[in-house]
């Protein structure tokens, strides 16, 4: 434990009190998210030599209908949100914000995540349907940006959930963000195989 | 299989025929309305609201802290973040803490800029405001929209001037980072007529909307009185009929020798908060044709600067105006290159402590409203 | 001189319910294709007035956008949560989608061209509307979700209450036309659409359609900003498609009801003298005017508070509706002419759309106070000048 | 008990500046030492006398100090918490800080929600930030820190980035391997 710093002994005053910081249950509460390994449903159905076409399909429709949450946690939200209006419209891809996890299959967190605030993020990040990405926006969700020497910020949202793109800036400009995306399409037309 | 929560079973009224429970909605930490992670769990008997208890913290990234751990400098990347939609105003603030602390002067052009950018900063969080606002009420984006298409033009601008769009650490202490480019006039004076433009789009979208007057006036209404009590400042106690304006009680920088007048509502309710708010965007603008008409030639940063900015035995509470109330700076220094203490006095922190009182007694529709008539930012309430 | 095959009377091949089967295959395909061409449309004129472009890289000027979102949603894991009640929650789809489709059974889209030819058409559209509340109802109380069960409720209150002004004045219509039978309906008005001899109906009908549809202004039981999502916030994937499917065919459904009741359906310009393909393109294009109508709607006007929407279709509608009635009785009992008819209505459907604006004009006291571009104009303009 | 205060005694300087002089005419009882911010007038008074202070603030006619605009809690090491709070006149347009040392043995200072309700929020915060323990608080639970933390970060003897380690999670690879 820290030694407590033993106080310039003026024999009037008491001593301080040990200052002892008492943490409760914070440690198990920030365990990472087991990543659940899915395999494509659809191959099981499908005979051998449709299936690499129902990938590109599929991973096509996937990639052209990115519908992320509506989840801004600090400043990098507001960049967030000035890309989907009209000047970055992403409307043009075909993101368009959702508020409920159910129906979103991206989640961009956007901002500076803090440990009370983690639990919040697994527990959506557990409620969204199977092929789900994270796009980790800004310094902040990547590794702590300038917060980094304060304890009660979260270094990196990838600690606890899996993370498919980071996109660096704070904020990072509506342009990175959308680099961001794009870069998401590509991964997902790479990888169309694996996911489920 | 149980729809009724057991967890959170608050009174039960039995005896009025059928047993009523009431629930307890949980306005969880992500939700479309509370403008980032504000968590507001409400007790609801039916559609009314009962009770409401709200927590945030979420988005505590240690503000006080770390300005003691960095020095005077370092510091301002952390105040510019607390209240993101207007940078600027956190950074005037934070500057003038500093320069009251080391007794530094600040030439007077620096002054002029310093009033024009966070004027400007203060345009843009009202837009912001009514973007978000007119989504609440159900709009769905198309005020955003039109908030966002002025944005983008300050933001345009300020990025010209200061380099960046939202956190341009561009006050220093002591002054200004760089001069203003030659074309800044033109621009800005272009950049206030597309201003003008988009509050004549907005206020015939919103205000001119029966369905919008018919849920927002008589809402939760606030006495002068009860607001001080409460502690809110800035639009919501202007909104109560108290012309109380930090920039006239108080004058600090320039704000003496520029004309403008202070509106205020009637009764204190969801609408008049918002007239006030779309009314104090047409002051800014004129306080900014003012300050293009009167800016003087010359210095705009402290020659004197020492290298490492070193202050002994200084205290100060600077208040400013801030867009959401009376934005306050407590420094303390007590030697060396970092402060001992500096206290952000926030102003959405205090108005959303009054929040369960407005709330209790309406549909949960109407609490929605009124946490967006708030205008709250999360990166200053969690400081 | 129509040559369409299959006319209302003769079925194919003469099994009338192999008939009945074919129709209802065609009459779904068409469907679903305008359904998935809707969500784009939506998509591309909400765009189109926010100043933005909507879909535009998926396939030529994001024409492929509708089968893309279909084709993510039918690969999407579906989630059942653990307390939410399994065949509630599994059957709430189905129930929301099947009256819906039974509201197509009966529109004639073209000249005696039809699924069935009810003579109690209008009749039937009513009876199946008041299943669409029971589908909802289901979604909202099975899925074990606070917000959706607030959502379901709302919604169950929101739709019961609004089917009365809404079948009212379609009664009122059906007074004046003489008969139920939704082709006879557009024949009649070869002439001149009912739209100009019962415009209060039609203020009523409107209004009383976009909150049976959830559709903004009267969308509280989807209204995101307050409870995330309405009744359908825990299903995801196929479930959830097929409740936006549905949302979208209903809206279709009522475009296509409305516009054979008010507008003439396939005959009103010059439909039966121009033959079938002329009437289907009146069909289609009077439904699409219709859906534009709607959208507009729905991205200007912010949202009613439920107890503001009981009051208006309480205190309102159903007051004029029956008022209308009463008029239409009289008229027709006494035989008066049908101009004088048509004046009445005119000036009822005037009043109406006054007494609800004078309620805005009260409360918008915003000019004194905020002054409009021009003032703030006019006044750096004297400023100026008595500067010089 | 009035320790030494860290700014040199102006000789010029009256005892008690500005404002101060009229608080110290209408509480003649009460041992307060004033002095001169840079901004406005402070006045050191003991945590026992403080409700007594803030009543004749708030009641008194020539002060009518109606609005408690801020609250700061401070940690000054060996010479124990303090706790220092501005107030703001809306009548007189006239502003005052007041600071409360508490000896370093026990932080208690009398809490002023009874007086001014805008004090709730303030004092949860800096109860939970500094340590400080508000008696007469309606609920003193953690407002910015989850509730069953029972840390306070802005002690200067609570360390910067080493709690991570403390806590076993810095080292830590990211949660996947890919």
């Amino acid at each position: 434990m820290t030694d407590t710093p033993t106080p310039a002994a003026s024999n009037t005053a008491p001593a301080v009190p040990p200052y002892i910081p008492d943490f409760g249950a914070e440690s198990d509460r920030l365990r990472p998210v087991e990543r659940p390994v899915t395999h494509a449903a659809y191959r099981i159905v499908l005979p051998g030599v449709i299936q690499t076409g129902a990938d590109t399909v599929i991973a096509m429709s996937r990639k052209s209908s990115l519908w992320p949450m509506t989840f801004g946690l600090a400043c990098c939200a507001i960049e967030m949100i000035g890309t989907f209006m009209s000047n970055h419209d992403l409307d043009r891809f075909g993101i368009v914000p959702w508020p409920s996890p159910r129906q979103s299959d991206v989640m961009i967190v956007s901002g500076t995540v803090t440990k009370k605030m983690a639990p919040a993020i697994k527990l959506l990040y557990e409620q969204m349907p199977n092929p789900k990405y994270v796009i980790s926006m800004g310094a902040c969700a990547t590794n702590g940006g300038p917060y980094t020497e304060y304890d009660r910020v979260l270094q990196g949202v990838d600690k606890i959930i899996p993370v498919d793109v980071y996109v660096p800036g704070c904020p990072p400009r509506p342009e990175a963000l959308l680099d961001g995306l794009l870069a998401l399409q590509r991964k997902i037309m790479e990888e169309k195989k694996m996911i489920g | 299989m149980s729809i009724w929560p057991e967890e959170h079973v608050a009174t039960a009224h039995h005896g009025e025929g059928f047993d009523t429970v009431d629930m307890t909605i949980n306005v969880g930490p992500q939700h479309p309305a509370t403008h980032g992670v504000f968590r507001m769990v409400l007790t609801v008997d039916g559609e009314m609201v009962v009770d409401c208890e709200p927590y945030i913290g979420y988005l505590h990234r240690g503000l006080e802290k770390l300005s003691e751990a960095n020095d005077y400098r370092q510091a301002m990347g952390y105040w510019d973040r607390t209240d993101y939609l207007a940078g600027l105003v956190c950074e005037q603030a934070y500057c003038m803490a500093v320069e009251k602390m080391g007794n530094i002067e600040v030439p007077e052009r620096a002054e002029y800029i310093r009033v024009i950018m966070s004027e400007l900063s203060r345009i843009n969080s009202h837009f912001m405001f009514l973007g978000a606002f007119g989504a609440d009420v159900g709009s769905f984006g198309t005020s955003f929209i039109y908030a966002w298409r002025e944005r983008e033009r300050i933001y345009d601008l300020l990025e010209e001037v200061a380099g960046d769009r939202m956190f341009p650490t561009y006050v220093r202490p002591g002054g200004v980072a760089m001069d203003l480019p030659e074309n800044f006039e033109a621009r800005c004076r272009w950049v206030l007529s597309s201003v003008y433009q988009g509050l004549e789009d907005l206020d015939g979208l919103l205000t001119g909307n029966e369905i919008f007057v018919e849920r927002c006036s008589g809402l939760s209404p606030v006495s002068p009185e009860t607001a001080i009590k409460w502690g809110l400042t800035g639009p919501m106690i202007r909104a109560t009929g108290l012309p109380w304006d930090i920039r006239k009680a108080e004058p600090y920088s320039i704000y003496d020798r520029i004309k403008f007048e202070i509106p205020t509502g009637k009764q204190g309710d969801v609408l008049d908060r918002f007239i006030v708010r779309l009314a104090e965007m047409y002051q800014s603008a004129k306080i900014i044709e003012q300050c293009l008409d009167q800016i003087p030639g010359g210095l705009v940063l402290n020659p004197k600067l020492p290298r490492n900015l070193r202050i002994d035995n200084g205290e100060c509470y600077v208040r400013v105006e801030g867009t959401k109330g009376e934005y306050g700076v407590y420094g303390l220094a007590r030697g060396g290159n970092k402060a001992y203490r500096m206290k952000l006095r926030s102003p959405s922190f205090c108005n959303l402590s009054a929040l369960r009182e407005m709330v209790v007694g309406n549909y949960v529709a109407d609490a929605i409203i009124i946490l967006g008539s708030l205008d709250i930012v999360l990166g200053e309430v969690d400081k | 001189m129509t040559g369409l095959p299959f006319l209302f009377g003769d079925p194919f091949f003469g099994i009338s319910w192999l008939d009945a089967i074919i129709r209802i295959l065609i009459v779904v395909g068409v469907m679903t294709l305008i359904v998935v061409y809707l969500t784009y449309g939506e998509r591309k004129v909400v765009a189109r007035f926010q100043q933005r472009l909507g879909p535009m890289k998926t396939g030529p000027y994001g024409l492929l956008q509708g089968f893309a979102d279909a084709f993510k949603l039918i690969t999407k894991e579906d989630i059942r949560p653990r307390n939410a009640d399994r065949w509630v929650f599994e059957f709430a789809p189905y129930a929301t989608f099947i009256p819906v489709f039974l509201v197509l059974v009966t529109l004639p889209f073209a000249e005696n061209w039809g699924v069935r030819n009810l003579t109690l058409g209008v009749f039937f559209v009513f009876s199946v509307l008041g299943l669409n509340i029971v589908g909802v109802m289901m979604a909202g109380l099975g899925s074990g979700n606070k917000y959706a069960l607030l959502g379901g409720v709302r919604a169950a209150a929101q739709m019961i209450s609004y089917e009365i002004p809404l079948v009212i004045s379609l009664l009122a219509v059906a007074m004046v036309a003489g008969t139920l039978n939704l082709n006879e309906m557009a024949r009649l008005q070869d002439g001149r659409p009912f739209v100009l001899v019962q415009p209060l109906a039609f203020v009523i009908f409107f209004t009383a359609m976009l909150s049976e549809l959830h559709r903004a202004p009267f969308d509280i039981p989807v209204a995101e900003s307050e409870i995330v999502g309405g009744y359908f916030v825990e299903y995801s994937g196929i479930r959830w498609s097929m409740f936006q499917l549905s949302e979208y065919a209903s809206l279709w459904g009522f475009s296509v009801f409305g516009s054979v009741i008010f507008f003439g359906g396939w005959a009103w310009p010059y439909g039966d003298e121009l033959g079938w393909g002329f009437q289907l393109f009146l069909t289609m294009l009077k439904s699409f005017i219709f859906i534009l109508a709607v959208f507009w709607v729905r991205i200007t006007l912010p949202r009613l508070r439920i107890d503001q929407l009981m009051n208006f279709c309480w205190k309102v509608l159903i007051e004029v509706s029956f008022l209308l009635l009463l008029v239409n009785g009289f008229f027709l009992y006494y035989e008066w002419p049908q101009e004088i008819l048509a004046i009445v209505n005119w000036l009822g459907a005037a009043a109406l759309l006054a007494a609800v604006f004078y309620r805005g004009r009260r409360g918008s006291r915003a000019a004194q106070l905020v002054g409009t571009y021009r003032q703030a104009a006019q006044a750096a303009q004297a400023a100026k000048v008595e500067a010089s | 008990m009035t320790n030494e205060n860290p700014a040199p005694a102006e000789a010029a300087a009256p005892a008690f500046p500005g404002i101060a002089a009229a608080i110290h005419a209408a509480l003649p009882g009460v041992p307060m030492t004033a002095r001169e911010t840079s901004t406005d007038v402070d006045i050191r008074v003991a945590p026992g006398d403080l409700p007594a202070v803030v009543e004749a603030l708030k009641d008194r006619e020539e002060l009518a100090f109606d609005y408690l605009r801020n609250m700061v809690g401070l940690d000054m090491q060996e010479a124990g918490l303090e706790v220092k709070y501005h107030f703001y006149s809306f009548k007189h347009g006239h502003s005052l800080q007041v600071t409360v040392p508490t000896p370093p043995g026990n932080p208690h200072v009398p809490s002023l929600t009874p007086y001014y309700p805008a004090a709730n929020w303030h004092e949860r915060e800096a109860a939970e930030m500094v340590g400080l323990v508000f008696d007469g608080h309606p609920n003193l639970k953690n407002l910015l820190l989850e509730e069953d933390l029972r840390i306070h970060p802005l002690l200067k003897a609570h360390p910067l980035q080493a709690i991570e380690i403390v806590q076993g999670i810095e080292e830590g690879k990211p949660g996947f391997e890919f």
